[in-house]
């Protein structure tokens, strides 16, 4: 390995006070710019709040929160062209908001209703991907595509720490590096698969240098740093566009919530760990920034927070309005065409149905 | 004596065995400090020490692949597979290898391992937590595969899978890891990997079924019963191999069958089952064989699940057209 | 017209749905310069460049994945299994993806795509290279799985698969990929992939096979025929969705059925083919269903694969045993 | 990455002409050493010729040669202690040799029987590995075994370039890394899987850059030269006893012959590549070297030769007398008692067996 490999190191521009580290780039600084990139994270955390009460009262299935990791997300879905194909994994809503698929959708997904994956709005993007990893290699694929259409259009997939254990991780990307293909790799490093955490994923040095072995160039970015996780998935777009390769970002992030709704991390996460990442945490960070440098004061924050509650609220009530499927729906998308035995299967089912009503 | 449900059961077999054998393993994902997602392997971290229950990392094929390199050299592995929606990552190890390598070196080698994965629906989980593809495994030559449908004979038959010298499949139906308790005698004994429990006797008409649905079965017995229909229930448990004796000595007394299954109809195991009764007793039937099953689509998500999961309703439905078929 | 052996034949669709559909791919294992280890693709990198025509790297999880991808966006995958015996790795990939991601996506993304892989025993070939498991896959809500019987068929099916807008298995049973040539136009048109094909008619029994199969199967037909027993012969090939009907058109005139396959015997698609009929023609039966299939053993290595595979000989002893039934 | 990862270069002894470029350590220089390390290339080469010969002829069936790269085999065979365990791939047949694997045994295996890996000398070893890279799973799991066992043994683990593209083989080295498992890895790198050459397989810099993803130590050794790749062999069972944690050897060498005797490699490799790789073949090599430093001459050569060739004839003896294995005894070992289920069938097997016969 050269020493030109051997760039990893966290990338920051706030540290955890809030404070810039290194001066803004010009394509970055502007008020608006960075008070749209503050509406995201709070969009997204009002969201998640939301979701986790409406679970909490019978209204949703298990959800996975993105509490405290909503900057990788907002980072990426702000610096996509819309042309580009997300590609997601289930802790990734932070991204489809942004990418346009609407909260009531978002609900209506983690409400068991496969309508949930049929944006209205965004019509090439990945569903949320439960099957740790497999989402790498359908990235693989879709930047293929985008390369046949020579349009410059980036595939970006995510994924977290756990992921980078499995086998379809290491496949896809070393397909990406031997076919140069272009697309982005972005792992959410949140320290924690459920239970276990990344010291025994793996005794990679961090998870950035996964990527030498599959020659992707690679660096590591402070994932609650909204900043740093803009300038960094925007400059790695840039040159995949550029140069066709792929690119991979490890976004160092914590997971201070527990792991899904169905969890209970206090059985294996230490008080201490937690509070110190609490700390850290993107929301509080960037406010301090913004009031320390662009004058952001209380009051503008509640307008926002409002702002963004009224939102959630409304999809909340689309959702909560949402008719349920016709009855047997779940036959009709398993081909094109209904199979005459699944048309037969159906037509017994609507029969029972009838007779047990 | 306790009071256990199945989980505490499953818990109570895997430490039972732990004491009994220093060279058993557990393996798996969250299946240390967490005691597994559905808390089975709760507490063994603690009682047995981090080397004989450990995490492995985010793997299911490495998983597989780690216990029959482990078992070959004669430890007895125990993993977990969190859902049955993630073996498939690991079934390439699984028929390729567990099941081979006794046959494979003509008997040097050896595979006593044991994985252990909940399955089936019911319990309004996201998408890929709620299927039952038995079947699949039970096609594999080589493999035992065993559903539990008690508390008491989760216990039995996760201890019996764990002595057994060969490869098992265990599957949990998790909709009822807690659903009512059974006093189990922590004795360590084993039930066979060779016989269905017959669960009900009775001589109009034969209930198979196993896992979750004996639950349906064993309803729509009771209301079949007020209706005057004495129904026969048998748990096949131990899918793999079948033990389809049992199952035709009911038949040739009751003359009428429905199976009843999770899975998707086509290819499940209730083809098999329905095809060996056609072939060896055909002529006992006084009625067509009906197969009361999830169908063939994809598992919908949870606010449909119920819609996809065979009701005792439909199980007596079917009892009922069979009673009056001329 | 041509007259081409299978693999010509496959190799010739192919060839003609590259050229009528530029956003047709195909990918695998050495696909490219080496045209396939059976020359399935002999020609193809050369004709239409190595962008249309890639070997990938050694991984078949991520060449299904990737061909999801592919298929996602509006491309036509065709991607090459080397083996059968390797696809389980895909297994992952085919069941929670491919097969999936239209009900998934309520119809906004599907996948198009086509999945190649030999399969079947009687070549003499090394450990993993000679297992039939197509009932797995027919087991897999939302696929189709279709299985060529000649080069003719072999032609018209591969066509319907690339043209089909859902995810294909097409497997090529490789023990006759050049036993013997058909006359064939290549114009590009396709076979229905919902029909079984009556590949001889007769009124004292029917014998459903599929594969390579169909040549003991024709074997043991004309044999009866001597012995005077006129038998209809059925190539199921479209394994799934299963076009039960023709079958039970068939043993309603018949009133006998013989099920041959090379699979293991649990849970193979005869299994499937038996129960339905067992459930929906029970009364038209004049002898008990019986199946002709591999054992629930590993297939054994070749010194004694041929003691493993279903020969005409065991058709014929159990058609006649059909026929001497009361 | 530091520079203490940047350690990967070739590693050589013998240049390709014969030549030492670098004194031997004094463990490795004994003439007797020296010589059986000769005969233990001189006899694969010898095996591997017959059973192609054999393949031709009809005696044998599709078979995998290790036609220049017995090195890497005849090393790891040599190095190994007797109560390691070698989980091989199918082209391993020179380690088999050295690990006390009968030659008639191996033509069974080859030839279709199951018989032939029923090892009578060697009961700890795996059977040769057919699905490429699923042996990497089987490894870690030995050598978790081997470490409660506290005898420092070391689970020896090969596959090719090709395997090194495959899921299981990055999961097994990232849990080797993760749990510090007494586990060697080596990738014999004979730039070729099948038609599809190494450049296509990956774009990492080399494949012991593969490691650096799992914190496995690693280094490339030049594979075609024995002296090297024993001494490389060796070190690392070292470390690995004394230290428990895994390593990783790339052994660069070249496939100077078909893929297995199913293939024709004229259909893909270039002819000037393969006679350029022929040059480097270790039994000229070794044989030059032997010349040079250990006054090895042609009648000595001839000897060993001969010698060989009638171990290997007289396997071939034995292995034709082989009686054929009973009917349907692959009814037998499906399960340590046959289920109800199967010994009907297998009845039933047989009966069939005698009407037809
Ligand atoms: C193949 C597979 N195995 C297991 C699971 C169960 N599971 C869901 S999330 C998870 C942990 C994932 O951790 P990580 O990749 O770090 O992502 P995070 O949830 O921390 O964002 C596990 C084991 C799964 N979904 N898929
Ligand atoms: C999972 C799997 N896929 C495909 C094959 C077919 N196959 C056998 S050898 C081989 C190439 C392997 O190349 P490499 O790993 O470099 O090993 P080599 O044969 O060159 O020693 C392939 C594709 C297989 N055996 N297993
Ligand atoms: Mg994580
Ligand atoms: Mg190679």
């Amino acid at each position: 390995m050269t020493s030109k490999d051997s760039n990893i190191g966290l990338r920051q521009y706030l540290d955890s006070g809030g404070q810039l580290v290194q001066p803004l780039p010009s394509h970055i600084n502007h008020r608006t710019q960075l008070i749209a990139l503050y509406q995201t994270l709070v969009i997204t955390r009002l969201f998640d709040e939301a979701a986790v009460n409406l679970q909490r009262t019978g209204q949703l299935g298990t959800y996975a929160q993105s509490r405290g990791q909503e900057a990788i997300g907002c980072a990426i879905g702000k610096a996509m062209l819309a042309d580009d194909v997300f590609i997601p994994y289930y802790r990734d809503i932070a991204t489809q908001i942004q990418r346009g698929v609407l909260l009531e959708e978002i609900l209506l997904y983690w409400g068991g209703d496969e309508r949930g994956s049929c944006f209205s709005q965004q019509k090439h993007d990945f569903p949320l991907c439960v099957p740790i990893a497999t989402q790498f290699c359908h990235a693989i694929g879709v930047a293929f595509a985008l390369k046949q259409r020579k349009k410059n259009n980036v595939a970006v997939v995510t994924g977290g720490d756990g992921a980078t254990s499995k086998g379809d991780f290491y496949e896809a990307l070393n397909i990406a590096g031997a076919m140069s293909l272009p697309c982005l790799f972005v792992i959410n490093n949140n320290q924690w698969a459920i239970s276990v955490p990344v010291q025994q994923q793996t005794a990679a040095k961090t998870i950035a240098h996964k990527a030498y072995a599959a020659g992707v160039a690679a660096c590591q970015i402070d994932g609650n740093d909204p900043i740093a996780m803009l300038i960094g998935v925007k400059q790695a777009l840039k040159q995949i566009r550029h140069d066709g390769k792929p690119f991979f970002i490890e976004a160092v992030s914590y997971r201070i919530c527990n792991h899904t709704t169905a969890d209970d991390a206090t059985r294996y996460m230490q008080q201490k760990a937690l509070q110190e990442a609490e700390q850290k945490e993107p929301l509080i960070r960037y406010k301090k920034f913004l009031r320390q440098y662009q004058d952001w004061n209380d009051e503008d924050d509640s307008e926002l927070y409002q702002a963004c509650q009224l939102t959630v609220d409304q999809a909340i009530e689309h959702y909560k309005n949402t008719k349920p499927q016709a009855d047997g729906d779940f036959f009709d998308y398993m081909y094109q065409d209904l199979p005459a035995d699944l048309a037969q299967q159906k037509q017994q089912f609507l029969d029972d149905l009838n007779r047990h009503e | 004596m306790n009071e256990l449900t199945m989980i505490e059961a499953i818990n109570q077999a895997l430490n039972n065995q732990m004491r009994a054998n220093d060279q058993l393993f557990i393996l798996g994902e969250d299946v240390g400090a967490n005691g597994g997602v559905f808390r089975a392997t709760d507490g063994l971290q603690n009682e047995f020490g981090m080397q004989r229950v450990f995490d492995t990392p985010l793997a299911e094929s490495a998983i597989v692949g780690m216990a029959i390199g482990m078992a070959s050299q004669g430890l007895t592995p125990v993993a977990e597979i969190q859902f049955m929606g993630f073996i498939y990552p690991a079934i390439d190890q699984i028929l390729n290898h567990a099941a081979r390598l006794r046959n494979r070196t003509r008997g040097r080698l050896s595979c006593p391992l044991v994985i252990r994965a909940p399955f089936g629906g019911g319990i309004h989980a996201p998408e890929h937590h709620s299927e039952s593809t038995e079947s699949i495994f039970a096609h594999i030559p080589g493999l035992r595969v065993v559903i539990p449908s008690s508390p008491a004979r989760a216990y039995g038959l996760l201890v019996a899978a764990i002595q057994d010298p060969d490869p098992v499949i265990f599957l949990e139906p998790k909709r009822i890891y807690r659903d009512g308790k059974q006093a189990i005698e922590d004795d360590g004994s084993a039930l066979p990997l060779d016989s269905c429990f017959l669960l009900r006797e009775g001589i109009d008409i034969s209930l198979i079924s196993w896992g979750a649905m004996i639950k349906e079965t064993l309803e729509a017995a009771t209301l079949l019963a007020k209706k005057g229909i004495d129904v026969e229930v048998i748990d096949v448990a131990t899918i793999k191999p079948l033990d389809i004796n049992s199952i035709i000595d009911s038949v040739k007394k009751t003359g009428r069958c429905i199976i009843a299954h999770e899975a998707a109809k086509t290819c499940g195991l209730g083809a098999e089952i329905s095809a060996l009764l056609a072939e060896k007793s055909i002529t006992a039937l006084l009625a067509p064989i009906q197969r009361v099953t999830g169908y063939d689509t994809v598992m919908p998500m949870f606010k449909n699940e119920q819609h996809y999961m065979p009701s005792s309703q439909r199980i007596i439905q079917a009892a009922i057209h069979a009673m009056e078929y001329r």
